[in-house]
């Protein structure tokens, strides 16, 4: 037993750290400042990293709804244009659900499953921090178009505009000419490459890395959750990626996939894109679904009502996600079998979301609610994200959603099961986990009053436009007429979405103030049940001076009821570890920042293959091919250096008081 | 664990596989030529075309089971790699009936032919 | 451990009432009631509830056994769920301290007990889900042979209508076409009608929500719908799916007229464009204008804007077929002069006058539209003298103005590549062009 | 680690919970996720062929059966010896894994070698391009990947071969690691800058000899680099590489052989079907 625990503790499956032959960059050693940070292959510091993205572009992409909102406040405004419209659109849709959810939830997996798992870190931290980089990359590709708003004369064609799905053939050179189609199109390729590859990287960490009597059944729901999320995503990226590199070469290279000339189909492009697009829906949720089932337990002092159901219900909304893409193509005249076939599997999902209320419900009853600010927000969240669940259920009736399809009642739909249920559910885990990773507890009136201003920000903002809908007013129209019957409800929303943007505002400036001066907290401020709650906040670079021996399904919980018991085993963990030469940890690396560097450089120059791009009137960069192939060599030669130099690693000991001191080298 | 392991006796080994694979790459070999040849046939189509998905299936359960060592491995490995196998499996049967269904056949030729006249 | 303590609770309490309290004092100003009403209304032009149509009620009807459904659940759901939330609740400090609950796990029989209500529930749903699909598919068996079929063609930013079986002949012996106009629809009432729709771009949707839910345009299929208007009336349309820069003002109007009255309008439209000279307007003066039988417009819309217009939408667009006082001959002349030199007509058709283009709508009758760009502007001399003067203005992007399918509009190239102007026109042009095009009833 | 565990299980891993090695289990879900890639462009693919636009190319015109079965056949040699490469390093034997990774290399560089000549001929002779057709857009980039996929697999044998000359006790030069890295980076650079241009210029309707001699220099440069890679790779003494990276080598083998099974289907679904 002892020796599979020290085993364990290995990152990097039995490699022996071995010195490094081709030592062409000294492995970073250091802890604080920069370096430490681009090199860090720790899944904390990671995490931070995602999280600290993702915010950045929560407030960016909520900046451009307010933007929206405002052109929308009255009949025909002339507040911003057309264009800019429909950029702003496009960027706040793309945005907010790969650069602000996803990379959020990412930011959770990463703090919280080796944490939970009881282990030091991912299976692969060096792959960890290469998706990080990688998203950084798709990131600012997706961007950069904006620049060319503030500087005319770098000619990207502003900001991508052909809406979050990009439906053909708008896409094709004929109709969007520019680079900013290009770059969306890359950019989003380059997301998907780095969701697949943390994704691989977190299925191997959940299913390999439990510590010792961690059964599959007494994982963590947000574990779980966790789990099909990254099946999820390694299954359905895919059929995207396919799809872009299509649109691709459609676009450089004369095919005809989507070209309608050339006898292409556009109506696969939509295909493709809701195989990939709706699972993507269940990638939101399923993480968010996860954090309530983790904070509602803590907060009602009772355990989980019925984990096992709400295991296999969440596999199952995983499961038939797969196989009701076509509930956003109910208007493309599919024909009537497969618009009923779609139509009674969209339903079917009720089923599975309605099991995971229930047994919501069943957690609070008999528990003692505490109403702190995570269960403000995960109660609005149950709340929210029922009512949500309803409009979807409205639209999966096809022939209803032929009214309702491209109206104001899917953006109200999505903004509910989007707002209401994602981001609900991850506000209340940013204030849930805050003081586990930094130490210091968020204000709790403050936190009530944020949550207040957005609870009611978000229903008057999006309340009235189930009405707008049916009342007929379309999505994406940047302007509307002033006799159609939508400027009291369009009015109404607005304010509501300034109130909702002093909420969120409130919310991040209270964390900003907390993390300089919310009051100190141990470990265990919620009086928590989970394994992240047993070690100090913010945790050690090594999680865990002793990996636990899970015996109970909330593991921490047990551990806190059977502390003598649990005392002596982890002595003799920790003393079993000692004789294995202390605890080993995997070394940072330069790599994985440069194979990302290497594929961005790539990928910005090869997007403009075949478009000049313009600065000062001159064509810079004038031959992009070389540029984009050495940026290719850069990150194959970072990927092959990588996979020489080796995990490497070093030992941390613990003395008696739990002081650590490591040492380099003394590989036995 | 760091031991040098290129010394290890091969006697705890299980038995070399060598011949094993070349039997199977031989199968498979023979196979492929079946496949050829059944095209060039003339005998019935459909039957040609079940014999040839049931023969490319043999061939694919034979490499993975086999070459990828399936058979050895934990079930687990099995299990994920046809969630994945089912999953896409799945998705282009979809794909292929609603492209298949009448609603879903494109514009006839002369109707495209008038779509693209009106586009001047 | 460290627990935070529970400040505060009451001062929350006493804000969330205030501002629950504030909120019902200013509601109950009576502007704001008003208000607060408009935003729940659903009697817009636009309306998917004041439906005008069978296809479209059903599908209303079908909504309403969703919304019920759905209702139904969230009430006794959120029964539950507030009970639980306000019965268990720690009511103090202490009993957050207090011994744990019991820490039970689930009971099986109530959860299969809810997956099979669950279940049951959405089949109420189901069955009506699937008969609206077979209905709002095809015009029912009973009805096809009194069906009239059309054909939508989706532009960027506009909207071609073609009757494939009303030909017209063309001028100068060319044999026969469809009818074609641009923008408005006009169909006969209580009859179904058959819309095949087609795209020359990228993919539009096609939309009259009062008679019938949408149905893309897809590049390379043949997609259709059907809807029936139950009366004569004036329908507002919009395309529904996202196309480009201008898809917001993608719109077009459906006029359904009693069978008489369709007769007539077909029986004009036929007609090459009409040609005004001093003595055709003697001549129209002394015979009887065409006349449309009065009709009930559904009125159950409370509308801002544009009053006159909005108040008779049915009767605005009757009165624009006949031809305005003060037609000038001589004016509407020189307009029918300018329309060939400023290369109008390579984009335009003017059945039996100069225009002969198809890359833009059909203006053979564009005098008798309510409305010019798609439905984005009243058809006024005011208002098409300022479509002509800037369109850019009114529709950002549009072909008009940028030129499409080798055609140069507004703007063209020169010879460095750098955009200039192209057709330049100043406002006596304009105002003739004008009382040309408006003169095409 | 002081567990002088005197032998490897290669089917248990004692660190992991499952028991199945982490790189396993990563590469089992990576193939997994592929199998949907590849599921949605074989779906591309037929989907226009079973619905193909008027004015299409007629598969049968075009394919060469007889080269794509020798092709196939080719294939199957290749992961009959990745799995023999498997099989040696499990027993420590490391000369002729060596070998074995030589000879997949090398049925794979065969393959891709068709598989260029193939496009060649067809865009040459046969007239059929990436744009010309839509035929030609979906199979180019159905089979292009695929090709790709091979590539790639060389490459990453290549790397795994070079590895295992790695010197056990990490004594070498500053100089040596420069020129090796050099070296490894100009034949990528060159394998891009060659094969980049030349598979466009070939899709564009370039015979081989031409291409040839449009890049015999870069071609050139490349081909030395190589040599010297292997030169600098092949130090003679104690190397670091053994049973232990059994798991490695096996990784690479789940890639290569599943690369394998896409072509079977591929040749069957997209060749073999069309001459019915
Ligand atoms: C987090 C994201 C999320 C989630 C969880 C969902 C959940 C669901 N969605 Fe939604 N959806 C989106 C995000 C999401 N959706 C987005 C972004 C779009 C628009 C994309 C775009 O066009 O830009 C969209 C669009 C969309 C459409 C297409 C609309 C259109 O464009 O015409 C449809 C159609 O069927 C649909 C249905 C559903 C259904 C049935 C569910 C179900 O999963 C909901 C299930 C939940 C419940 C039903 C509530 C709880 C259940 C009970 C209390 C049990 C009892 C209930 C019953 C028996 C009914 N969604
Ligand atoms: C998770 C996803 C998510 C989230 C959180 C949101 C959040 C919001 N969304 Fe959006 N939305 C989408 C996903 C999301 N949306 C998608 C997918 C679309 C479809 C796009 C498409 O059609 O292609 C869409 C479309 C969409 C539309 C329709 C546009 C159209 O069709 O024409 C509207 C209109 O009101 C809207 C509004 C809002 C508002 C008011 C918020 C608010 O919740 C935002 C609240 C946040 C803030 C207000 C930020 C506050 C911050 C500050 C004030 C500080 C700023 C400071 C700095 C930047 C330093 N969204
Ligand atoms: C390059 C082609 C082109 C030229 C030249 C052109 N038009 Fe147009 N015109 C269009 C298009 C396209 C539209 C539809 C615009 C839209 O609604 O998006 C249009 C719309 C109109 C309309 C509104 C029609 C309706 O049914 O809504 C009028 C009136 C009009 N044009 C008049 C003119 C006049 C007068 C000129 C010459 C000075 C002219 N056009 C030159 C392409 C052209
Ligand atoms: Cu046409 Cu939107
Ligand atoms: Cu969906």
């Amino acid at each position: 037993m002892a020796e599979a625990i020290a085993k364990h503790a290995f990152t990097g499956a039995g490699h022996p750290p071995a010195k490094a032959t081709f030592e062409l960059m000294a492995r970073p050693t250091a802890k604080t400042g920069l370096i430490s940070w681009l090199t860090t292959v720790d899944h904390k510091k990671i995490g931070m990293l995602y999280g600290g993205f993702a915010i950045l572009f929560f407030l960016i992409g909520g900046l451009e709804a307010l933007m929206i909102r405002t052109q929308l406040m009255v009949p025909n405004n002339r507040f911003i244009g057309a264009q800019l419209y429909n950029e702003l659109f496009t960027m706040h849709g793309t945005t907010m659900i790969f650069l602000a959810v996803m990379p959020l939830n990412a930011a959770f997996f990463n703090l919280l499953i080796p944490i939970q798992v009881g282990a030091r870190d991912v299976a692969f931290p060096r792959l960890n921090a290469f998706s990080l980089w990688v998203w950084v990359v798709g990131a600012f590709l997706l961007n950069v178009g904006w620049l060319s708003h503030i500087v005319p004369s770098w000619q990207f064609g502003g900001a991508p505009d052909v809406g979050w799905f990009g439906y053909a053939p708008l896409t094709s050179k004929v109709f969007t000419p520019d680079l900013s189609t290009d770059l969306w199109v890359l950019g989003l390729q380059i997301l998907g490459l780095s969701s697949i590859v943390a994704s691989l990287n977190f299925i191997v960490t959940i299913i390999n890395m439990r510590a010792p009597g961690l059964t599959m059944m007494r994982l963590p729901v947000f574990c779980w959750m966790a789990l099909v999320t990254s099946f999820l995503l390694i299954l359905a990226l895919p059929a995207i990626a396919i799809a872009l590199v299509e649109v691709m070469f459609d676009r450089n290279f004369g095919t005809n996939f989507f070209e309608v000339s050339g006898g292409g189909q556009p109506i696969l492009w939509q295909h493709l894109f809701w195989v990939f697009g709706h699972p993507e829906v269940y990638i939101l949720i399923l993480p968010p679904m996860g954090y309530v089932s983790e904070i509602l337990p803590t907060f009602a002092r009772k355990p989980l009502f019925g984990y096992p159901i709400i295991v296999f219900s969440g596999v199952a909304i995983g499961f038939i996600g797969f196989g009701v893409w076509s509930h956003h193509m109910f208007t493309t005249g599919m024909g009537v079998v497969a618009t009923a076939a779609f139509s009674i599997a969209t339903m079917a999902i009720a089923v599975p979301t309605g099991v995971k209320i229930f047994n919501w419900i069943g957690t609070l009853w008999g528990g003692q609610i505490m109403t702190r600010v995570p269960m403000m927000f995960a109660l609005g969240f149950i709340w929210m994200f029922m009512l949500g669940g309803f409009s979807g259920i409205m639209h999966s009736a096809a022939p209803a959603d032929a009214q309702q399809q491209d109206s104001y009642f899917v953006i109200a739909h999505f903004h509910y099961v989007l707002i209401g249920g994602a981001t609900f559910a991850l506000l209340a885990a940013i204030h849930y986990w805050f003081p586990k990773f930094f130490g210091r507890m968020v204000p709790e009136f403050w936190g009530k009053v944020s949550f207040w201003l957005i609870f009611v920000g978000f229903n008057c903002t999006f309340f009235p436009m189930h009405f707008l809908g049916l009342n007929g007013m379309p999505r994406r129209t940047w302007t509307y007429d002033s006799n159609m019957g939508w400027n009291e409800g369009n009015f109404f929303a607005t304010m509501g979405a300034y109130l909702l943007g002093l909420g969120i505002f409130t919310y991040f400036a209270v964390l900003v103030w907390s993390f300089f001066k919310g009051q100190k907290c141990g470990n265990d401020p919620w009086d928590g049940r989970t394994l992240e709650w047993s070690i100090p906040s913010p945790p050690p670079e090594h999680n865990f001076a002793a990996i636990p021996n899970v015996h109970a399904r909330d593991a921490w919980w047990y551990e806190k009821t059977h502390q003598d018991e649990i005392a002596a085993e982890k002595a003799a963990h920790i003393k079993a570890e000692e004789s294995h030469g202390g605890i080993h940890m995997p070394d940072q690396s330069w790599y994985p920042l440069f194979a990302a560097a290497g594929l961005g450089l790539a990928a910005f120059n090869f997007a403009q293959l075949h478009h000049p791009v313009m600065m000062m009137g001159n064509q810079v960069l004038s031959s992009h091919l070389p540029l984009a192939l050495t940026g290719g060599v850069i990150m194959v030669a970072a990927l092959y250096l990588w996979s020489l130099e080796g995990p490497g690693g070093y030992h941390i000991h613990l003395d008696a008081n739990g002081n650590a001191t490591e040492s380099r080298g003394d590989h036995h | 664990m760091s031991a040098p392991a290129t010394t290890a006796d091969a006697g705890h080994h299980e038995p070399s596989k060598f011949h094993f694979y070349i039997a199977i790459a031989m199968i498979l070999s023979v196979i492929t030529g079946v496949e050829v040849v059944l095209v060039y046939l003339p005998i019935a189509k459909w039957f040609v075309v079940t014999a040839l998905v049931v023969l490319s299936a043999v061939k694919f359960m034979f490499v993975i089971f086999f070459f990828m060592h399936l058979r050895w491995d934990k079930v687990f490995c099995t299990i994920l790699f046809f969630i994945g196998l089912v999953l896409a499996g799945g998705t282009m049967w979809a794909l292929l009936h609603l492209f298949g269904a009448d609603a879903g056949k494109p514009l006839s030729a002369a109707a495209l032919d008038f779509a693209r006249l009106t586009v001047g | 451990m460290t627990r935070p303590r529970l400040v505060h609770r009451n001062i929350l309490r006493l804000v969330t009432a205030s501002f629950a309290g504030l909120s019902l004092a200013l509601l109950s100003g009576c502007k704001l009631v008003d208000a607060v009403h408009q935003i729940f209304s659903l009697s817009g032009p636009q309306s998917t509830m004041v439906t005008a149509g069978p296809v479209a009620k059903s599908q209303w009807d079908l909504f309403m056994v969703t919304v019920y459904v759905t209702t139904f659940i969230f009430i006794v759901v959120g029964a539950v769920l507030a009970y639980a939330q306000i019965k268990f609740r720690a009511k103090s400090e202490a009993d957050e301290h207090a011994e744990p609950p019991p820490q039970g796990h689930g009971n099986p029989f109530v959860e299969i007990g809810l997956i099979a209500a669950s279940v049951f529930l959405l089949v109420i749903i189901a069955i009506p889900t699937l008969k609206g699909i077979w209905y709002t598919h095809d015009v029912p068996d009973e009805d096809k042979a009194n069906a009239i079929d059309v054909t939508a063609t989706g532009y960027q930013w506009w909207f071609k209508f073609e009757y494939p079986t009303e030909m017209v002949k063309l001028p100068g012996g060319a044999g026969e076409a469809p009818l074609v106009t641009g923008n408005e629809l006009v169909v006969p009432a209580g009859v179904p009608v058959r819309v095949q729709l087609r795209t020359v771009d990228v993919i539009h949707s096609f939309w009259i929500p009062k008679l019938a839910g949408k149905v893309d345009m897809m590049p390379n299929r043949g997609n259709f719908l059907w809807f029936k208007a139950d009366h004569p009336g004036y329908f507002y349309g919009q395309c529904a799916e996202y196309c480009g820069e201008s898809h917001a003002i993608m719109r077009f109007r459906v006029i359904a007229l009693s069978a008489p009255d369709y007769a007539k309008w077909l029986e004009n439209q036929k007609q090459a464009a009409r040609t005004v000279t001093a003595s055709s307007l003697a001549a129209a003066a002394a015979a009887p204008t065409v006349q449309f039988a009065s009709m009930k417009f559904d009125a159950g819309a409370a509308l801002s804007g544009s009053p006159q217009f909005d108040a008779d939408p049915l009767g605005a667009w009757k009165a624009m077929q006949k031809p305005e006082a003060g037609e000038n001959a001589a004016l509407i002349a020189t307009g029918r002069k300018l329309f060939n030199e400023k290369t109008c007509v390579k984009c335009h058709m003017v059945r039996g006058h100069e225009g002969i283009g198809i890359t833009g709508p059909d203006l053979t009758r564009v005098g008798a539209r309510s409305t010019i760009a798609a439905g984005v502007l009243e058809n006024t001399q005011d208002l098409m003298h300022k479509w002509i003067k800037d369109p850019e203005y009114f529709k950002p992007g549009n072909k008009m103005f940028h030129g499409i399918g080798g055609m140069t509009g507004y703007m063209a190239p020169n010879d460095k590549g750098d955009l200039v102007p192209n057709i330049i026109l100043n406002d006596t042009e304009i105002t003739a062009l004008v009382a040309y095009l408006h003169s095409l009833k | 680690m002081s567990s002088h565990a005197a032998t490897i299980d290669h089917h248990h891993d004692a660190t992991t919970s499952t028991g199945i090695p982490n790189k396993k289990l990563l590469w089992w879900a990576f193939l997994a996720s592929d199998c949907m890639f590849f599921g949605a462009l074989i779906s591309t693919h037929l989907v226009y062929r079973l619905n193909p636009p008027p004015g299409n190319a007629i598969p049968t015109q075009v394919f060469n059966i007889e080269l794509t079965s020798f092709s196939t056949f080719i294939l199957l040699m290749s992961s009959l010896l990745m799995a023999l490469a498997v099989n040696a390093i499990q027993k420590g034997n490391i000369r002729s894994t060596r070998t074995m990774l030589l000879g997949t290399m090398f049925f794979g560089c065969i393959f891709l070698g068709g598989q260029v000549y193939e496009f060649a001929h067809f865009v040459a002779v046969k007239k059929m391009t990436l744009s010309n057709s839509i035929f030609g857009s979906t199979f180019y980039t159905l089979t292009g990947t695929h090709g790709t996929h091979v590539a790639i697999g060389v490459l990453l044998l290549g790397m795994m071969y070079v590895r295992t000359f790695k010197p056990a006790h990490g004594e070498s030069g500053l100089l040596r690691n420069f020129a090796h890295l050099a070296a490894v980076c100009t034949v990528m650079a060159v394998s891009f800058i060659w094969l980049v241009p030349s598979g466009i210029e070939a899709i564009y309707g370039a015979p081989v000899g031409e291409l040839l001699s449009h890049h015999a220099v870069p071609f050139g440069i490349g081909a030395v680099a190589l040599a010297v890679v292997f030169w600098f790779a092949r130090s003679g003494g104690e190397v670091e590489f053994g049973e232990k990276n059994a798991i490695d080598v096996e990784a690479i083998g789940l890639y290569w052989h599943f690369v394998d099974i896409v072509w079977i289907i591929i040749f069957t679904a997209v060749y073999l079907l069309e001459y019915l």
